[in-house]
């Protein structure tokens, strides 16, 4: 096979090569194993790369590198192998490469069922992968379940002391959202007789989405689906708007589904956190901009303020519970919940500068989010615990580790010269149109942020050194490792925010051309 | 001529068999049993199939038989073992049932002589033929040849001498992979009743 | 100052035959660039590009380099100053008060946001104006100074590498915001220079008074950044815009368009949204909280911070922002300023911290500034920021050359160091008479402009509010003049009041000594070249440079007709008429007599302090404790927030996370439920099935005795059958 | 000679040969027994193979004497086996399954 004219696929299954040679490794051949594990997530990165700078046209609107196969076929029953991306998926799909890459390096000291771990992880590698690039609502859905089950056993297995509790609420939360969202594909298919998650690749060509657009492109009576296809009271098309959302908001999360997170998180182990925040929450924004709105863009439009509404909640109320918090890995957790609530509020305001600045979003939280994760892990390798309150003067021991810190907390408060910044103000001057009002309440958001993160850095690591921890070893050189990607990545987006956004810009504008009511 | 042969082999054929069932020595019994062999290569010289009454005696006499004795040799004599009570008690129903049989089978058919039978030549080279043309017997012949190398590879593990230990660590290995399900099974169970349990 | 002489003369020249040459289209073009050329625009933008790259080189190899690299970055950063003066000089040379460079004309800008068609772009440049010429000289001298003084002043911290750095990035931060030509690079550098606050004054982090606050810091003047940030969201809103030049347009059609020429309301409040992005960093009452507690930081931090970077930003973005600042918001500004001189100037006469006082003096002097440009003296406030930075500068590091001597920043503990600390006392007495507003001294005609204006804009519009801002100012100024009397008192005049201290004291070395020089005569001349008369000849024009620099940029108010015009002349022709030989008199009385009274109290001491002070105990006790505003903030809108917090938090855990559990504990119950139906009934079916299944089973197991012949018996009767059934059917 | 004597024969030895898997106790005779059945089915291909003037029956003949053989081999190798692991070569003996 030709690897630049599949790229997609070598990208998304080749770690399943890793994990088929990860199963036959014997157990105790640890070094091995994690060889094997680097080589077989640093392929995917190395292909992302190649991707990124010569495979992908930044400049065109239209889904690229292609790959189209029936997979499943009965009768009108058809499945399709079909994946491609556009500018809102392929820094994401990067993304998920470069964090799964580290996330191996930053499981180097797990010990324990290495074998069942590392194969597990390189599953949620091809389940997150794929999800981002399957654009056939069969196979999206296929991968989103892929995706789930190597989190819950890594969770639930390698996890902290309430690691079953946490990997259940987190299964059964986003089962639930699954199921949801089964029911609407289904209902989709049913109505249009498709799974393709747009339809702008018609061959006609035409920039046409939404349910009543793909009903109609199939001469199917639009009649299901319009004022008179009333299900309970509620518009079909509605029905199907709310299905995704809920599918899509428990994965971002959106208030009040977030609760699953801060457990999820406390009790993952450090790379299992990093890679929950930096991508999985992404998905759920990515779905809605993929499937969630354009597929319902009437319903959209009609809910769009409450949407809005439910992202300041998100950015204020996730910032004021981070601020309540004394587990340092909870702050962080909450502080994701915050960050992604400007993804909403984006998507929502339906403004170029604001859908930028929300995708834009997507990704830097993935590196800034990454960086706290990993902090947070450092901290707890060494102290064993993660009490806020517990610390104090860690800078006098471990400057370079403080020096780290206090980068990733910048970095995560929107810091100009740092990624973060461009996409909240970006997000909030997109937004400023639509919503001053709720734009003007994310701004003490902003606030509250800085205040909780630079609170921790002063009850951590400013003030006369606890005595207890007086040996506590630096930052190690792989720890290091593990961080600069990111920290590189939020100084690099951060000088050159063009970088992304000219990838992002093209993808934006079809997203906005899909909703025939805007302006 | 070609009659008296026949009877001959034929007596020779059911003298054997008969003689293999009856007699209370097992070695006795895989003398018998040659020369039922015997009879049958002898019965086949007469059908015209040269080959296949070489091959009965290489194969039956020569390699079956032997091994046989081998599985005679090896094991210890049980002068107890036969019974007339039950060999008569098996053998007349038996014999009754398939001679019913027969005769039913010969007043109900009727065997049509084929007019024009060919004169019975040399066997080996069609037979070869047949088994390695393409559109004949090549792929059961084939598969044939992979069966008998399994059979070959898989008595020679069987036979092999094993102690009682090297099978305990093969069953403790398997005991602690279903042990290890079980944790796995159990882990879940106990996670499926948490959220419950907190409530 | 004679070799800026002689370039400027040399421009003159050359543009003048260069004009002739080419005749007039080239004259057009001359006058569009005003001589300036790409490669003027790279040599400004290395001006914060130095310090920058100092800062990352010093960031990884600062430790390794000898003498920790504070050489490399002093010469960068006067490297930078050296730029400031030639493209100052070149501004000199070409002036006029129109004079404006914008890279953007000249094909030099930077796109930020990517470049896709149809969408909104951001481009970043450099614009060079009068304002940014005069600011980037100052910037870069106290900066350069500052660095070099801390050479000394540093010297044996352990993180002496890293404080280099950081003020570097300070520098670096101020530098880009001031040649920054739009908003939101403006506010990038802007929010930068808040993480260096940060950094700089929690530089002694393991001390726990300095990383309180370096948070309060950080976070007081991040609220007023989120402020303006919002405000540049209604600007960016209604304009599509942040590019300075461009919004100065975009208002006054927006004005002229609107049909009663009023202007509208949301552009007062983006204006009172931005200014309040200067409140923050300006430490504006109320949110002045943060700059006497920026104390904790090292001394040269506290000079930078209140003479060169944080502070004068905050006043810079009030004149850059000055025309979109509608007259409603304006007020506003004036009030704030003018109240903040006068409730500043009262905590300082009862502070006893020498930085403290030094502090208060400031915010004070910087309500003094906002004040001016809210009352329309856009160019006097920018000159007082100008003189002040020479002589704040000065007198911060005297006071950190005296601490350096004394190891005390208590005044009550000093006296009489004026024998042993002689070129402090000189250069600090220098600053001390400029700050109090003693005529030939650079802060007497800054504050002289400033009072001019105010009346002029108070005797212009006759309403009260408008008095306000007048009498604020002048007593302020009078309350200035005595605190800072009194911060010499007591520091180098009388008896030593702690021997011990006192003999250990000893004038520090030149790189301590040099930059207190420097600024100290700067205190005493800066103020010449932008003020009438004295050195008039430098400059051929009439008026003063600097006072020319906004009036007559800013008269597209004239143009806008309706009330504001009239005003707009009747005010030009009062301040020239009657507001300055007014304001003269006015700045007189109030400094004579607040150098008088603290003479009075403290050098003569014919009155008590003490006893003054006990005989209003109340009202000194509240003015000692700073009016209780940290006490109030503490308790109201910090614990507010720290309770509101804890609230969500625990409405989070038991709240929504609660209906989660009961979520689930309901599917378990019902879960629950369904399985007991499942076991009772569904079950009960089963297992009669299964019952019956066994006993059948039961039976024929009977035929089931284990033994293989009798199996093979078996079959072969079946067989035997079968065959039977087949051929004899 | 015709074709009846041959099936003949041939019943004869199948009788024999499941009076011989049947009724004996030793696992060696079961084993002698099969081969006896199996030569009668050998023998009955031959013969209809020779009056129906078709090579096929011998084709099938030769592939049955091959199973035969791998059979015995398999079946002796069980046979000896299961001696050493439970001492005896009768059938009814090894009945762990049984439980």
């Amino acid at each position: 096979m030709n690897v630049a004219s599949n790229l997609l696929s070598w990208i998304t299954f080749f770690p399943l090569v890793g994990i088929l040679a990860i199963m036959c490794l014997p157990s105790a051949q640890k070094q091995l194993i994690r060889l094997v594990a680097i080589v077989a997530s640093a392929v995917p990165l190395g292909l992302s790369l190649y991707m990124w700078f010569w495979g992908f046209d930044g400049a065109s609107e239209r889904m690229q590198l292609i790959e189209r196969a029936p997979w499943i076929q009965a009768g009108n029953f058809v499945v399709q192998y079909f994946v491609g991306v556009d500018g809102l998926s392929m820094p994401l799909v990067a993304l998920t490469c470069l964090l799964l890459f580290i996330g191996v390096f930053a499981s180097w000291n797990i010990e324990r069922g290495l074998k069942g771990y590392f194969a597990l992880l390189l599953l949620l590698e091809i389940g997150i992968n794929g999800t981002f690039v399957s654009l056939d609502m069969f196979l999206f859905y296929v991968f989103w379940e892929i995706m789930l089950l190597p989190m819950y056993f890594l969770i639930g297995i390698w996890g902290g002391p309430r690691r079953e509790y946490a990997a259940i609420k987190f299964f059964l939360y986003t089962l639930a959202g699954s199921v949801l969202m089964l029911v609407a594909i289904v209902a989709i298919y049913i109505i249009t007789g498709r799974f393709n998650i747009q339809s702008y690749l018609d061959v006609n060509g035409n920039n046409v989405a939404g349910l009543l657009e793909l009903a109609r492109t199939k001469n199917i009576n639009p009649q299901v689906l319009t004022a008179n296809g009333m299900l309970l009271g509620l518009p079909f098309q509605d029905w199907i708007f709310w299905f995704f959302f809920i599918a899509f908001a428990i994965k971002v999360p959106v208030f009040p589904f977030h609760t699953w997170l801060p457990d999820a998180h406390v009790e993952a182990p450090t790379p299992i956190s990093v890679i929950l925040a930096g991508i999985l929450l992404k998905l759920g924004g990515y779905g809605m901009l993929r499937i969630g709105f354009p597929i319902a863009p009437e319903s959209f439009m009609k809910y769009r303020d409450f949407l809005a509404v439910l992202g300041t909640i998100n950015i204020v109320y996730g910032a004021y519970v981070a601020m309540g918090q004394t587990d340092f890995k909870k702050l962080v957790a909450y502080s994701s919940v915050s960050h992604m609530g400007y993804v909403l509020l984006g998507a929502a305001s339906m403004t170029d500068m604001g859908l930028k600045g929300a995708t834009l979003q997507m990704f830097n939280h993935g590196t800034s989010s990454a960086m706290l994760f990993l902090i947070v892990g450092v901290l707890y390798d060494r102290a064993h615990h993660r009490d806020l309150n517990g610390f104090g003067g860690l800078m006098t021991q471990m400057p370079r580790y403080g020096g780290w810190t206090t980068l990733g907390f910048f970095a995560a408060l929107g810091l100009p010269g740092l990624a973060g910044f461009w996409s909240e103000a970006m997000t909030l001057l997109g937004s400023f149109g639509p919503y001053p009002t709720l734009t003007i309440i994310s701004g003490l958001g902003v606030l509250m942020t800085a205040a909780f993160l630079l609170w921790t850095i002063q009850r951590v690591f400013l003030g006369p050194l606890n005595p207890k921890y007086a040996k506590l070893p630096d930052i190690s050189a792989r720890e290091i490792f593990c961080q600069a990607p990111f920290a590189a990545l939020c100084i690099v987006f951060g000088v050159a925010p063009a970088m992304l956004i000219n990838i992002l810009a093209p993808a934006v504008k079809s997203y906005l051309a899909m909703f025939p009511g805007l302006h | 001529m070609e009659t008296l042969f026949f009877i001959l082999f034929a007596a020779l054929a059911i003298a054997g068999s008969l003689a293999t069932v009856w007699l209370r020595y097992v070695v006795h019994s895989a003398f018998a049993l040659m020369a039922a062999f015997l009879g049958v290569a002898g019965l086949f010289i007469l059908l015209g199939a040269d080959f296949i009454a070489v091959s009965q005696v290489l194969i039956y006499v020569g390699g079956i038989l032997i091994l046989i004795l081998f599985g005679i040799m090896l094991t210890p004599p049980d002068k107890k073992e036969r019974s007339v009570k039950r060999v008569l008690g098996f053998g007349i129903p038996v014999f009754a049932i398939v001679g019913g049989l027969a005769f039913q089978i010969g007043s109900v058919v009727k065997w049509v002589e084929k007019p024009d039978l060919p004169i019975p030549g040399p066997t080996a080279a069609p037979i070869g033929r047949a088994l390695l043309k393409p559109d004949g017997y090549l792929v059961p012949f084939e598969l044939v040849s992979i069966v008998l190398l399994v059979a070959l590879i898989g008595s020679v593990f069987i036979a092999r001498r094993r102690t009682m230990q090297s099978i305990g660590a093969t069953s403790q290995a398997i005991g602690g992979t279903s042990q290890a399900i079980g944790g796995t099974s159990q882990a879940i169970g106990r996670a499926s009743s948490a959220p419950g349990g907190k409530s | 100052m004679h070799s800026i002489l002689s370039i400027l003369q040399e421009h003159a020249k050359t543009a003048e035959q260069a004009g002739e040459a080419a005749g007039g289209a080239a004259r057009a073009l001359a006058s569009a660039n005003w001589g300036f050329e790409q490669k003027d625009i790279y040599l400004l933008m290395a001006i914060p590009l130095l310090p920058l790259a100092g800062y990352i080189i010093q960031l990884f190899f600062g430790r390794k380099l000898p003498r920790q690299g504070d050489w490399m970055l002093i010469s960068l950063m006067f490297a930078g100053f050296g730029i400031a003066i030639y493209e100052f000089a070149k501004c000199l040379g070409a002036w006029s008060p129109e004079f404006k460079i914008e890279s953007r004309t000249m094909g030099l800008s930077w796109n930020f946001l990517g470049s896709s068609p149809g969408s909104p772009s951001l481009v970043a440049g450099v614009l060079y104006d009068n304002l940014s010429a005069a600011m980037l000289v100052v910037v870069t001298l106290v900066s350069s100074l500052v660095h070099l003084f801390s050479a000394g002043y540093m010297k044996g911290d352990s993180r002496y590498h890293l404080f280099f750095a950081n003020i570097s990035l300070f520098s670096f931060a101020m530098l880009g915001l001031v040649i920054s030509d739009n908003l939101i690079f403006f506010f990038i550098f802007w929010e930068l220079m808040g993480l260096c606050s940060y950094l700089l004054i929690g530089h002694f982090y393991y001390k726990d008074s300095a990383r309180k606050a370096s948070l309060k810091a950080f976070m007081t003047t991040r609220i007023g950044d989120v402020c303006l940030l919002i405000g540049l969201c209604i600007l960016y809103q209604h304009f599509g815009t942040l590019q300075f030049t461009e919004l100065y347009e975009k208002v006054k059609i927006a004005v002229q368009n609107s049909p009663t020429h009023e202007w509208p309301e949301w552009l007062t409040a983006a204006g009172i949204l931005v200014f309040l992005g200067s409140v923050g960093k300006s430490a504006q009452f109320p949110l002045h909280v943060w700059l006497p507690d920026a104390m904790e930081g090292p001394t040269p931090v506290s000079a930078m911070i209140h003479a060169a970077t944080m502070v004068a930003a905050g006043v810079y973005l009030v004149g850059r922002a000055f025309p979109i600042l509608t007259p409603d918001a304006r007020i506003v500004v004036s009030i704030v300023g003018s109240f903040t001189g006068i409730f500043a100037a009262t905590i300082g006469i009862c502070a006893n911290d020498i930085k403290k006082v030094l502090a208060y003096s400031t915010i004070s002097q910087l309500g003094f500034m906002i004040a001016s440009i809210g009352v329309g003296g856009v160019g006097a406030g920018l000159f007082h920021m100008i003189t002040h930075a020479c002589f704040k500068a000065c007198l911060f590091l005297g006071s950190g050359s005296v601490i350096h001597a004394v190891h005390t920043q208590d005044m009550r503990e000093m006296g009489g160091l004026r024998r042993k600390l002689p070129i402090t006392y000189l250069t600090m007495l220098a600053s001390t008479l400029a700050i109090a507003g003693v005529p030939l001294f650079a802060g007497f005609y800054s504050k002289d402009a400033i009072l001019a204006h105010a009346l002029a804009r108070a005797m212009n519009e006759g309403i009260w509010y408008y008095y306000l801002p007048i009498a604020f100012l002048a007593t302020a100024s009078c309350i200035t003049a005595f605190y800072m009397f009194r911060l010499v008192h007591m520091t180098f005049h009388g008896e030593p009041r702690d021997r011990e201290k006192f003999d250990h004291a000893h004038e520090s070395g030149p790189a301590m000594a040099i930059p207190l020089i420097v600024l100290g005569s700067l205190a005493v001349v800066c103020g010449y070249p932008f003020a009438h008369g004295i050195p008039a000849p430098l400059f051929s024009e009439a008026r003063p440079w600097f006072l020319a620099i906004w009036e007559d940029h800013v008269p597209f108010e004239t143009l806008l007709g309706g009330h504001f015009a009239e005003h707009h002349e009747h005010y030009e022709h009062i301040l020239h008429e009657s507001a300055h030989s007014n304001a003269v008199i006015l700045s007189l009385c109030a400094a004579g007599l607040g150098i008088s009274l603290s003479f009075a109290f403290y050098y003569f001491r014919w009155f008590s302090a003490e006893k003054c002070a006990n005989a209003i105990r109340p009202v000194y006790n509240t003015v000692l404790n700073k009016y209780y505003f940290d006490e109030f903030y503490g308790k109201t809108f910090i614990a507010g927030t720290l309770v509101f917090s804890k609230v969500s938090s625990l409405f989070d855990k038991y709240v929504i996370d609660g209906i989660v559990n009961f979520v689930g504990g309901l599917m378990k119950k019902s879960s629950d439920a369904s399985a007991s139906f499942d076991r009772t009934v569904v079950d009960g079916f089963v297992n009669f099935a299964g019952f019956g299944t066994q006993a059948i089973a039961s039976i024929s197991r009977m035929l089931q005795t284990g033994r293989i012949q009798q199996y093979v018996a078996f079959s072969v009767f079946a067989l035997v059958v079968v065959a039977a059934l087949l051929i004899l059917r | 000679m015709g074709l009846a004597g041959y099936l003949i024969v041939s019943a004869v030895m199948l009788a024999c040969g499941i009076v011989c898997t049947v009724a004996r106790k030793n696992v060696i005779y079961i084993l002698m027994g099969i081969e006896l059945i199996l030569n009668a089915a050998n023998l009955n291909l031959v013969a209809f193979s020779r009056f129906n003037g078709h090579l096929d029956g011998q084709v099938f003949a030769i592939f049955s004497i091959i199973l035969a053989a791998a059979e015995a081999a398999v079946a002796l190798a069980i046979v000896l086996n299961v001696f050493g692991l439970f001492d005896s070569i009768r059938p009814d003996d090894p009945d762990l399954l049984k439980e």
